[in-house]
């Protein structure tokens, strides 16, 4: 099973290589499409390979695939796939000499992430990630504009500040291993319990770390570079980044949470985890109540889901497999939203919710999934994200933690209260556009003419046209719709990628 | 698998259905396709209610990918008992639904999201854990909400509606999910058998209760989280806010029940004072503000408040008199709360059914443009007519019966065998007579001025002159509500002894059925028989009659084209009394409350200062709840708003200093 | 033991009373109109004038406009039965209850306030302003007033033990103390008030006017003719008659039948009769000095009314 | 004999280390900033040949060398060769001169006593100068956190830098040697494509003026 190991990393290099090679630009942009599809491939295969009771590994273990590893992997691939098959309609890409350069550096994107959750060791796993943040940077500056050049330099300067501050933290959870005789930076190695690790140099590593990932993974007072990275990059990129590269972030987390509840217990990242999630989740309430830019809203959204689930790493063992769920739920609504938010900029030309108004009837081939995605995101069932939360929110007042969950309501509530006013104002309503009388009927959106209170305003023929894909979309939706269902073997895949984490098997 | 079991999965299998049909028939057939559908969906959780309500077992469980408690539905006595109750409410509904082919409310989104709200409603009585309760209790509030999307693209109303209502549904959900979450965390578990070991006097007891009581409260239009409903109503198809205000409310009830008999029964009594003062404020305010309202389906919608509102009381006047050991009063008033919760639930749904086929008729929901209805719309207004008697508390219905158990469980109750119970009991008992009693005077009011101004006299405006008969799909959902109004009023004795017996054994009211269908309440020593009363009302007509018919037959009737009217000649339909004129003397005395705003222009013929060519009058009632209580934390939330905005002003060295702050911080504490 | 005490005696004797009050009522109303125009110097028209009234009415031709409905003819008809079933239920000849149907005070309540909407929606039915004007006042005092009556009869039920209002008869026939302890006395100062403006008398109503702004009962009445405004103004007439009956009852029980006899018939026949005369002679001499206030002062007459009750119910702690 | 002067090695690099790190604070000139950091660049290189030879290992030699090509000589020639295309060479940070150092003791004198309270049960004289490694991450973000100049900045984050890597081989020898590589390439690549960024920034706005960056926010 270890060259499932290898694909995640090499396929998408060799299909990089060959979008920059040039050729047909037909197949290059198929190129992180494929991509994505190893990297779920291969996850899929490595989850296999966990449930039947294997851990491969690979490289002398330098790449190991424990469940919760597989887990990312496959998260990562998922919701690669749905962002850049959903960006296929996309015409994001600058014709001519970079749109080779585009497609490769994504497809290094996704081989970067799955060497930082496939990666045993935590400075390889830190190297991944500051790869990311290289390859990203190109993708958030792609349109070269004033804007997108501003957001990449800040996204750059803080985002390697953010990992140096992790790489300290890294360097000193490594001095503390001194004291096992064999240093060492080995997840496996370093997460046994009874290492006679020395406890403040393990304490201050953990909380630096923590503190540096913290800031990939989009938590306040770290975030600020993510809205204006999220809202600049290509739609494709902005999913891929929200949906999975925090994540990937929040997975460096837990498991160094891992090795410090070990040496020093719960106790001290749960306090530092409670304070960044709830500030977290304030940050995202304060900014997204009077929120101007429908994509900067999807980014603070993220900041909140990210908050919630840093409350739920929080709560810990008894949260984590809500957690885990929550990154998948999350991964995939935010994608589905952020490639729609693409076709919305690309058609309407303003990223401005005030400019977008009446979706619904103008354009419901866009405004119907977004919708839906939209109710997903703010936690409505059949969607995962729901149970996620219940989740947490139970193991939270379980584990004592009432008055930091009871917060987090309140907070969530601002937050939904806003979100829906934001996605109402967008969606509803009649459009502005002055009638032109005398249009047919037929182009009554759902038959409803309105016997009661007369004839339509609007005459212009809805756009039923989903400006790309459908299908991604749709798996993606139908996906979170019903992963919450799935006891066998996703339940089992959760509790026991929880259980590396030392949570409940 | 039990036919419990088996009427479960049906209602699962039929939603998935109905979603399909909905989303792949034609414009044509939909309403057709989808509506049977939907009442075939209510169909099954009638059944599957009915034979949980008289004992049948079954479950099914939910799998899941989370290591939660298993999610399991299998509805008990009280559940089954609400999932029939919404499940009848849900088939007039859809029926009705059928007859608005080819308007907005038979879009594609108006169906699927129809299909999914009721198949939420009829589970959410059915789960036996935290879990799968949230879950569907949120899957109706997904439902309920999309179906407001029927009109958004003619009202620009209905956006911040929807605002209105999905946040408000959120505030009640996230005060269950805390509340719940507050049980969970002490018993650790999230079945609800394992959430009913915790001991009542504790104070996390108290916290949760506090906090589930707002929660369901909110979803059954209490005051203060009641202000959504009369923004959304009015928004709402007809048949839509039939299954709203009719069906969904009960939910809330549903979710007081469970906590007040199920999970924390027993508690301290001022549980019970709260529970009551909850329901007194809310019925007052309720009823006070649908005797102002002009619209229809916000008179309907206030009333809803209202009669919520006396649930509240009965419930919380239960658990009061349950605590001073009253247990005979406190079971009639649970008993009580039942039997309005049941009644209501038929009136309100004919009512909203018959606002729904006005609406179809005229486009027009403002009473004061309507009138002569009656006439016209001879089917609606007689079904109308029989559920506003219920919603008047007036013989012989439903809502009559109830209130007068409600009543008499609360004379009964401060005392046993002549001792005074308790202090609290002796002071809450009278005044919650009072507030029912003002309550009901003012529902009377309420219902004779929407009944009198839209279908009697004369039209006020064209659109009203015009109005023909709804077509027969929609008239039959009208006659069922109207039968169920007038028979559940007609059948207490069996009625009350099936709800008895779904309370349970430990709160079960002793009732039998004495006479015809009459209601023996042993606990209390009361006894009330409508049949015979009818019985006794028709013998007492008939020598009126038989006066009536020999006078008629040597005196006919003369019409004449005009009203006497004091003599005036000249008399047009605008100079009758309106909604608004006829609620005027009551807005007089309720001014503090209601506190009305008003605007008088007066125009002069020309220099003179006596001789007056027009006066304008408007007078407006708006929500005092709205305004004093939501609207200063909104301005204040949104002032907030803008201001944050600075902390994200696009300066890179504030950002940075943000994250060396942080830095800082973290390496202070783990230095300490 | 309301369900035991069935006593199949009470159908004659309800029939009885059914009886005398149909008969009794115009004259009641005929007393008080004749003691009031003696009291103002004036010669009245006599003892019978309302049962001529109502005969000439029965033989008109009623006469209705083209825009009322139904309405108009049902009305009076429930009017009158609620009236008549008042007279059936209420205990003033005898207390025996009749079976399956107490004499509940909440029951007696809501038949009346059936005749109270019917008479409402006969008001509004016509489509004038007056109908309108008297309809909207008359319902608005009609809800002002239930709270006070409610609670009255609670205050007055609390020694019975019960809302029943032949057995709150015979406990205050068996034990007189209670009438005059202060929770009865404060309970039936609000319960006189409360019917006083139920059945549209001073200080509420004035029952003889014709002028538009002070008119409640009357201008509900306008448009209505021939038999139709006689079941309305019998109806109207029955129910001070029975609610008369209950408060001479409840002031002094004595003479009311408690079980079944021929003499005993005879003497609750007659005292019912004199007692019912007699207060509501009583009211026509009260009647003479007051004068009706403005609409706008109503509720705080009916809101002193309603305090009365709630200091009967709470005296009721305190006292007994 | 190397035993006795070790501490005394130890102890001018790293203090070769925090002088450079104040000085940068304290000149506005760019070009004199970045030959501070090539100076820099030689004092780890020192600091970490030191360390190689006292442990006697081989390996860390060669990350001597690698440090010397890198920090002291590769980057600092790259950001001279940017400098000198800009027109503007002078910074006017937002913190003045005075107010800078102040600040300099007071986060050295902060991390001195983090570093003591962390690295108490150690008594090497290597943890014992570790404090100086962390003066110089805030140095560092202090940089980053007042100047306004693309290249300031990104001298700041060099400084940081150079920061973990002292504190990384003062307290554990350094990290294993592919991992050294790695994290270098990483450091190496943020750096060019922070060139390459200011290259377009210079492009399009004319100069590199951190403040102009400020079109984005809500």
């Amino acid at each position: 099973m270890s060259f499932a190991l290898w694909i995640p990393l090499a396929v998408p290099v060799v299909l990089a290589a060959l979008s920059l090679a040039g050729g047909s630009r037909q197949f290059a942009r198929l190129g992180p499409v494929g991509s994505s599809a190893a990297v779920l491939a291969s996850g899929l295969l490595l989850d296999g390979a966990v449930l039947a009771g294997t851990v491969p590994d690979l490289g002398g273990g330098l790449l190991r695939a424990d469940a919760l590893s597989a887990y990312m992997l496959t998260v990562v691939g998922a919701v690669g796939l749905v962002s850049t098959w959903g960006g296929l309609g996309h015409a994001t890409v600058v014709p001519g000499r970079y749109a080779g350069s585009y497609d490769a550096l994504i497809s290094v994107f996704l081989a970067a992430m799955s060497l930082a959750v496939l990666a045993d060791n935590i400075g390889l796993m830190w190297a991944a990630v500051e790869a990311t943040t290289i390859t990203t940077a190109f993708l958030v500056g792609h349109h070269r504009t004033r804007s997108s050049l501003e957001a990449a330099w800040k996204y750059v300067i803080l985002g390697s500040v953010g990992v140096a501050i992790a790489l300290l933290g890294i360097v000193l959870i490594y001095a503390a291993s001194r004291g096992t005789g064999e240093p060492t930076l080995s997840w496996l190695e370093l997460s046994r319990t009874g290492l006679p690790l020395d406890p403040t140099l393990i304490r201050a590593g953990g909380a630096l770390a923590v503190l540096g990932f913290a800031t990939k993974a989009g938590l306040a007072p770290m975030h600020s570079w993510l809205p204006d990275a999220h809202s600049q990059a290509p739609a494709p990129v902005s999913g891929l980044m929200s949906g999975v590269l925090l994540a990937v972030a929040l997975y460096a987390i837990l498991r160094i949470q891992t090795i410090t509840n070990a040496v020093i217990g719960p106790d001290f990242l749960r306090v530092m985890l409670s304070v960044g999630g709830l500030l977290s989740l304030f940050v995202a309430a304060a900014l997204l109540i009077r929120q101007r830019d429908f994509k900067r809203m999807l980014a603070y959204s993220s900041i909140e889901h990210m908050g919630m689930m840093a409350v739920g790493a929080a709560i810990g063992a008894a949260a984590l497999p809500a957690v885990l769920l929550y990154v998948l739920g999350h991964g995939l609504t935010k994608a589905t939203l952020f490639v729609l938010s693409g076709r919305i900029l690309e058609v309407e030309g303003t990223p401005r919710i005030d400019d977008v108004r009446a979706l619904l009837v103008r354009r419901p081939g866009l405004a119907v999934p977004w919708l839906i995605a939209m109710a997903a995101l703010v936690g409505f069932p059949p969607f995962s994200i729901f149970f996620s939360e219940i989740g947490i929110i139970v193991a939270g007042f379980d584990a004592g933690l009432g008055v930091v969950v009871g917060i987090a309501l309140v907070l969530l509530l601002v937050i939904f209260a806003a979100l829906t006013r934001l996605t109402v104002a967008m969606t509803i309503g009649a459009p502005a556009a002055a009638p032109a009388p005398g249009v047919a009927a037929e182009t009554r959106l759902d038959g409803a003419g309105d016997a009661v209170t007369g004839e339509r305003p609007d005459a212009v023929p809805p756009d039923r046209s989903s400006h790309g894909p459908r299908l991604p979309l749709f798996l993606a939706l139908g996906a979170t719709a019903v992963v919450a269902f799935i006891a066998e073997p996703v339940g089992t895949l959760l509790a026991r990628a929880a259980a590396v984490l030392g949570g409940i098997q | 698998m039990t036919s419990v079991a088996a009427g479960m999965l049906g209602q699962v299998l039929l939603m998935l259905t109905a979603v399909a049909a909905a989303l792949l028939t034609s414009s044509r057939w939909r309403s057709r396709v989808s509506g049977i559908l939907c009442a075939l969906l209510a169909g099954a959780g009638v059944v599957t209610g009915a034979l949980a309500l008289f004992g049948g077992r079954g479950s099914l469980t939910i799998p899941t990918a989370l290591p939660l408690d298993p999610l399991v539905l299998s509805p008990d006595r009280l559940g089954g008992l609400v999932m029939l109750v919404v499940s009848v409410v849900g088939l007039l509904a859809s029926l009705f639904g059928i007859g608005s082919a080819r308007v907005a409310s038979a879009s594609r989104t108006a169906w699927v999201s129809m299909a999914v709200f009721l198949f939420g409603m009829q589970l959410v009585p059915a789960a036996t854990d935290v879990v799968s309760f949230l879950l569907f209790w949120e899957i109706m509030t997904l439902g309920s909400t999309a179906l407001l999307l029927a009109h958004h693209a003619t009202r620009g109303t209905v956006a911040s509606a929807l605002v209105w209502y999905s946040a408000m549904s959120q505030l009640s959900f996230f005060f269950v999910v805390a509340g719940f979450a507050v049980l969970a965390g002490v018993t650790g578990g999230t079945g609800f058998a394992a959430l009913a070991t915790l001991d009542p006097a504790s104070w996390q007891a108290s916290l949760a209760f506090v906090l589930l009581l707002l929660g369901f409260g909110g979803k059954a239009e209490l005051v203060p989280l009641h202000v959504w409903v009369p923004r959304v109503l009015p928004e709402a198809p007809g048949h839509v806010a039939a299954a709203m205000s009719g069906a969904m409310v009960n939910i809330g009830v549903y979710g007081a029940l469970l906590v007040c008999v199920r999970l924390l029964p027993n508690g301290p009594a001022w549980w019970g004072v709260l529970v009551m003062a909850l329901g007194a404020v809310s019925a007052l305010y309720g009823i006070l503000q649908a005797s102002v309202a002009s619209n229809l389906k916000v008179l309907l919608a206030y009333s809803t408040t209202e009669n919520m509102g006396l649930v509240f009381l009965g419930l919380g006047a239960s658990v009061l008199l349950r605590g001073d050991h009253a247990t005979g009063a406190a079971d009639a008033a649970l008993l009580a709360a039942l039997l309005l919760m049941v009644s209501h639930a038929a009136f309100k749904a004919t009512l909203f059914l018959g606002a729904g086929a006005v609406a179809r008729s005229t486009g027009e929901m403002n009473l004061d443009r309507l009138g002569g209805l009656g006439s016209r719309m001879p089917w609606t207004a007689a079904a109308f007519g029989a559920a506003a008697l219920g919603a008047a508390a007036l013989p012989v219905t439903g809502g009559f019966v109830a209130e007068w158990m409600l009543l008499q469980a609360l004379v009964h109750g401060s005392r046993v065998g002549g001792e005074v119970v308790s202090v609290t009991a002796s002071v809450a008992m009278p005044l919650a007579v009072a507030v029912i009693a003002l309550t009901a005077g003012l529902a009377l009011l309420t219902f004779v001025k929407a009944y009198g101004i839209a279908f009697l006299a004369r039209p006020r405006s064209v659109k009203a002159k015009q109005a023909r008969e709804v077509p027969v799909i929609m008239r039959v959902p009208l006659a069922i509500g109207a039968i169920l109004v007038v028979g559940l009023g007609l059948l207490p004795g069996p009625l009350a002894e099936a709800l008895a017996s779904a309370l349970g054994p430990a709160f079960r009211p002793d009732v039998r059925t004495i006479g015809l269908a009459g209601i023996d309440a042993r606990g209390i020593d009361v006894v009330l028989d409508p049949t015979t009363l009818l019985a006794l009302a028709a013998v007492l007509l008939v020598p009126v009659l038989m006066a009536v018919l020999a006078s008629a037959r040597r005196h006919p009737t003369r019409v004449s084209p005009l009203p006497w009217a004091g003599g005036g000649s000249r008399l047009r339909p605008r100079m009758q009394y309106t909604a608004t004129s006829y609620a005027e003397p009551l807005v007089r005395v309720f001014d503090d409350v209601l506190r009305p705003t008003r605007d008088v222009e007066v125009t002069h013929v020309g220099e003179s200062r006596y001789l007056v060519e027009r006066v304008h009058v408007e007078q407006s009632v708006s929500d005092v709840i709205e305004t004093r209580l939501y609207r200063p934390v909104l301005i204040l939330a949104q002032r907030f708003g803008v201001r944050a905005r600075r902390a994200q002003n696009g300066s890179i060295h504030r950002y940075l200093s943000y994250s060396f702050l942080a830095l800082l911080v973290v390496l202070i504490v783990v230095s300490l | 033991m309301i369900s035991g005490a069935v006593n199949l005696a009470a159908i004659p004797i309800a029939l009885l009373q059914l009886a005398l009050f149909v008969f009794l009522a115009p004259l009641l109303i005929g007393v008080i109109r004749q003691v009031r125009a003696r009291l103002e110097g004036r010669a009245g028209s006599g003892l019978w004038q309302p049962w001529r009234d109502v005969r000439k009415l029965v033989a008109k031709d009623p006469v209705r406009a083209a825009d009322s409905s139904w309405m108009l003819t049902v009305g009076p008809v429930a009017l009158l039965v609620s009236s008549l079933l008042l007279c059936v239920l209420l205990p003033l000849v005898g207390t025996l209850p009749l079976p399956l149907v107490p004499s509940d005070l909440f029951v007696i309540v809501s038949i009346m306030l059936i005749g109270v909407v019917a008479l409402a929606l006969v008001g509004l039915d016509a489509g004038t302003a007056f109908g309108g004007m008297g309809s909207s006042r008359h319902m608005t005092v009609a809800a002002l007033v239930e709270p006070t009556l409610l609670l009255a009869v609670y205050a007055l039920s609390i020694p019975a033990g019960t809302s029943t209002l032949s057995l709150i008869v015979e406990t205050r026939l068996e034990n007189p103390a209670v009438i005059i302890s202060p929770v009865s006395l404060l309970a039936m100062v609000a319960l006189a008030i409360a019917i006083m403006a139920e059945t549209s008398r001073l200080p509420i109503d004035n029952p003889s006017t014709h002028l538009e702004l002070t008119m409640l009962h009357e201008a509900m009445v306008l448009e209505a003719s021939g038999r139709d405004l006689a079941w309305l103004e019998l109806g109207s007439w029955l129910k001070l008659a029975a609610l008369l009956g209950l408060l001479s009852n409840l002031i002094l029980p004595w003479g009311v039948l408690t079980d079944f006899s021929v003499a005993g018939v005879l003497v609750g026949l007659a005292a019912v009769t004199v007692k019912v005369l007699v207060l509501g002679a009583l009211l026509s001499v009260g009647e003479v000095f007051l004068a009706k206030v403005r609409l706008f002062r109503v509720p705080e007459l009916l809101a002193g009314s309603f305090a009365l009750a709630l200091l009967a119910v709470t005296a009721s702690y305190l006292v007994a | 004999m190397f035993d006795t002067v070790y501490p005394q090695l130890i102890g001018l690099c790293t203090g070769a280390l925090l002088l450079t790190s104040a000085l940068m604070v304290w000149r506005h000139s760019l070009l004199a900033s970045i030959r501070l950091l090539s100076a820099q660049g030689f004092a780890l290189a020192a600091l970490v040949a030191v360390i190689g030879v006292e442990e006697g290992a081989a390996e860390v030699i060669i990350v001597s060398v690698l440090v010397l090509l890198v920090k002291g000589m590769g980057l600092p020639w790259v950001l001279a060769h940017e400098t000198r295309a800009t027109t503007r060479t002078d910074e006017a940070p937002r913190l003045n001169p005075t107010a800078g150092l102040l600040t300099v003791a007071l986060l050295t004198i902060l991390s001195y006593v983090v570093a003591s309270r962390l690295l108490r049960d150690d008594s090497s004289v290597s943890a014992h100068a570790a404090g100086i490694g962390l003066a110089m991450v805030l140095i560092g973000f202090l940089l980053l956190v007042t100047r306004r100049q693309a290249g300031s900045q990104l001298i700041g984050f060099l400084v940081l830098d150079n920061g973990i890597a002292t504190v990384a081989f003062l307290t554990s020898g350094g990290v294993p040697l592919f991992l050294e590589l790695g994290i270098s390439l990483d450091v190496l690549l943020v750096v060019v494509i922070l060139y390459v960024f200011a290259g377009r920034m210079r492009n399009k706005f004319g100069n590199t003026d951190i403040d102009q960056l400020r079109k984005l926010h809500d």
